[in-house]
C-alpha cells in the first residue's frame, strides 16, 4: 500500500477510522447497557466515581452518529437513549416544586449500580472460567472400576428429556392435522385409490354408498368423511370422463355408472 | 555447570516424576507402557524408575499397582471388591412412552390413568406405569372422587432426588418452557409414533443435590 | 470382652476403612457422598474420619481428594494438567452470554430469568439456559414467592465438581462482591428504568442468596 497522501485532512481520516469502527462495533454490543459500560471504560475513572452526565452525553452522541451513518439501531437502545436524555434534565434542570418520583441523582446512582454489577459478573465470570476446570486442568479417574458381580439394570432419563417429553405432548395439537386425523379422515386420494379399480365393475348405476370403505358405514363421524371424499373422487372421475353420475331428486341417492366410452 | 541444553531440560526430581506417573496411569483409560510415560513426561524423566517407587507407595492400599502385559495399571485391591456392587449398575434410557407418561404425571399429579392416556393420545400400557412404579418415581396416590373410585398416580420422592427437585411444582410450566427456549422446535413432528428411545444415551444421574447448600 | 451382637459387627480397624474409602472413591468417576460410603462400607465404619486421614494422605501426590458439595472425589492435581492432553475432551464452547449467565446464576442464587436479564441488560436468548441445563450446570430451585411464582435456577454438585468448588461459598471474589453490595437485588428507584421485561420482577427477596451464602 502507498503511504497515505500527506496532504489529505487527517482529523477527517481519523473521524471516519471512527465512524466505522463504530459501525462494526455495535453488533458487538450486548445491549444498551453493555454499550454504556463500554464507553463508560473511556472516562478512565473507577466505576464508583464514573460521571453518569458524561456518561448519558457520550451515549446520546453514540446514538446519533449512528443514526447519521442509517446504522439501524434496536429498539431498546432508542428507549435507552430517550430515557438518558430524560435523566440528564432530570441533572441538570433543578427539581420542579411538587414533582414526585425519584430524583435524577438517585436514577443516576441505579445506573451507576447497574454498571458496576454488570462489570463485576463479567470479572466474576472471567475468574470462574479461568479457574482449573475438570477435563482441562484436572481429570477423573480414567477407568471407572467395572466389576461385574451384582448386575442391575436401572433406567435413567434427565430432567430435559422430562420436560420435552411434556412439550412435545402438550404441543402435539399443532401437529393434528397432520398426524392425529390421519386415521379418522378418507382423504380424496385414497376415495379416488379405491375407486378405479373398482369402477371397471360398474357398468350398471349403482348407488355411490356401495363405494364407501367396509367399516366406515357404522360410525357417523368415519361415514361422514368417507362420503364426502367418495363424492369428491366421483365428481373427478367424472371430470375425467371415467364415470356419469345422476341423482333422481333432492337427498336421493347418488349413483355413478362407468361411460361405456370411458 | 551443566550444559545448556541439559540444564533447560533437566528432569524433574523424582518425587515430581512419581507425581506425574500416578496422575497419568489414574487418568488414563488404558494401562500405560513404560515408553508412552516417558514419552508424556519431561525430558529426561525415567518412568521406569518412578514407577518402582509409586508400586512401593501404594503397597497395601486400597488402590495397587498392576502390570498389564507390558503396561501398567492402578485398580482397586482386589480384597476391596466387595465394596463395588454400586459400580456394575447398568443405566439404561427410559423409553420415550414412559417418559412422556411419567412428565403427565409430573406436571399433572395426582393423575389417573384415564387422563394420562387422554394428554398422550394413546392409550398406556401396563408395563409403562409398571417400570415406572418399579423405579419408585411414581406411586400411587389418593383415589379420585369420580364415579368408579379410580387410582391416581403421583410422583416420589425418589423421583425429585434423580430430577434434581425441590417438589413437583418447580417444574416449569409451557410458557416458561417456551420462553426459556426449552420447547424443542428440533423434535420433528414425525416423532410422535412411540418409539424406543435408542439414540443419545448419557446415563449421567444428577446427584442428589438437594442438600447442597444447606449447611 | 464386647456383647456377642456387637462383636459380629465390629467395625473394621481404620486403616482398613481408610482403605474402603480409597478403594470406592478410585473406582468412581463421579463425587460420593458419605452417606453413600457409610451404605457401602461395613456396618460401624465412619467415612467422615477416614476421609479426613485420606486426604491428608493424598496432600501433595499427583491425585487429590477433594471435596464437592457433600461429596468427595479423587482428581489428578491441576498442576499436572499439561500431561494430560490425551485425556482433554473438547468441550463446546461457551458463548459469552452463557458465561455471564452461568456465573450470575452462581453468585446470586437462586436467580429467576429476570433477574438475569435486569443484570445483563438484555434477554437471555433461547438456548442459553439450556445448554447450562444441559451440561447439568444448572438446575431448576424453589419458585420464587413473589407475583407470578417465577422458577428459579442454582448451580449444581456437577458445576462445582467441574470448576473444583466445594461450595457455592467458595466462588471466586463472592466476599467482596457482596461487601460491595453487587450482589443486592436492588430495586430501580420509581421503576422508571427501561426493562425488558414486564413479567413479575422481584419484591426484595429475603431468603435469597443472603441466606445461603451465610457463613
Amino acid at each position: 500500500m502507498a503511504e497515505p497522501n500527506a496532504f489529505e485532512n487527517v482529523t477527517s481520516v481519523d473521524a471516519r477510522r471512527a465512524a466505522e469502527a463504530l459501525i462494526v462495533d455495535v453488533d458487538g454490543y450486548e445491549g444498551p447497557l453493555d454499550l454504556l459500560l463500554t464507553l463508560s471504560r473511556t472516562q478512565k475513572v473507577d466505576l464508583r466515581a464514573i460521571s453518569i452526565l458524561a456518561l448519558a452525553e457520550q451515549y446520546l452522541s453514540f446514538i446519533d452518529q449512528a443514526k447519521s451513518l442509517r446504522i439501524e439501531l434496536a429498539a431498546d437502545y432508542l428507549v435507552m437513549a430517550a430515557w438518558l436524555a430524560f435523566l440528564k434534565s432530570r441533572l441538570l434542570l433543578p427539581p420542579e416544586p411538587g414533582e414526585d418520583g425519584p430524583s435524577g441523582e438517585e436514577l443516576a446512582a441505579h445506573l451507576a449500580f447497574q454498571l458496576e454489577r454488570l462489570a463485576a459478573m463479567r470479572e466474576s465470570a472471567a475468574q470462574l472460567m479461568a479457574r482449573d476446570q475438570k477435563g482441562r486442568d484436572f481429570f477423573v479417574r480414567g477407568i471407572p472400576e467395572d466389576v461385574t458381580r451384582t448386575r442391575r439394570v436401572t433406567y435413567t432419563a434427565t430432567l430435559l428429556d422430562l420436560m420435552q417429553g411434556y412439550a412435545r405432548i402438550r404441543t402435539k395439537d399443532e401437529f393434528r392435522p397432520f398426524v392425529m386425523d390421519r386415521d379418522r379422515i378418507l382423504t380424496m386420494e385414497q376415495a379416488l385409490d379405491r375407486m378405479r379399480p373398482l369402477i371397471g365393475f360398474a357398468g350398471d348405476w349403482t348407488d355411490l354408498s356401495s363405494y364407501l370403505p367396509e367399516g366406515w358405514e357404522s360410525d357417523p363421524a368415519l361415514r361422514r368423511s368417507a362420503t364426502a371424499s367418495t363424492f369428491a373422487a366421483s365428481l373427478e372421475l367424472a371430470k375425467e370422463g371415467k364415470i356419469e353420475l345422476r341423482q333422481s331428486e333432492t337427498y336421493a341417492p347418488i349413483q355413478i355408472r362407468r361411460r361405456s366410452d370411458g | 555447570m551443566a550444559e545448556p541444553g541439559e540444564s533447560l531440560f533437566e528432569a524433574p526430581p523424582m518425587g515430581e516424576q512419581e507425581r506425574m506417573v500416578e496422575a497419568i496411569l489414574f487418568a488414563s483409560a488404558e494401562p500405560v507402557s513404560v515408553a508412552d510415560l516417558n514419552a508424556r513426561m519431561p525430558h529426561g524423566a525415567d518412568a521406569a524408575e518412578a514407577l518402582v517407587h509409586l508400586r512401593k507407595r501404594y503397597e497395601g492400599r486400597g488402590v495397587h499397582l498392576v502390570k498389564v502385559g507390558d503396561s501398567y495399571a492402578l485398580r482397586t485391591a482386589p480384597d476391596l471388591g466387595f465394596l463395588m456392587q454400586k459400580e456394575t449398575v447398568e443405566t439404561r434410557k427410559l423409553s420415550r412412552a414412559a417418559i412422556e407418561t411419567l412428565a403427565i404425571i409430573a406436571y399433572h399429579q395426582p393423575a389417573t390413568r384415564a387422563e394420562i392416556e387422554e394428554i398422550r393420545g394413546v392409550s398406556v400400557s401396563r408395563g409403562t406405569v409398571d417400570q415406572l412404579l418399579e423405579l419408585e418415581w411414581i406411586r400411587f396416590g389418593r383415589r379420585k372422587m369420580t364415579p368408579g373410585r379410580p387410582v391416581t398416580y403421583v410422583v416420589t420422592e425418589e423421583f425429585l432426588d434423580h430430577f434434581g427437585l425441590e417438589s413437583a411444582r418447580d417444574l416449569p410450566g409451557l410458557k416458561e418452557l417456551r420462553s426459556a427456549g426449552l420447547l424443542d422446535n428440533r423434535a420433528p413432528p414425525g416423532n410422535l409414533m412411540p418409539t424406543e428411545d435408542d439414540d443419545d444415551d448419557d446415563g449421567l444421574e444428577p446427584e442428589d443435590q438437594s442438600e447442597m447448600f444447606e449447611e
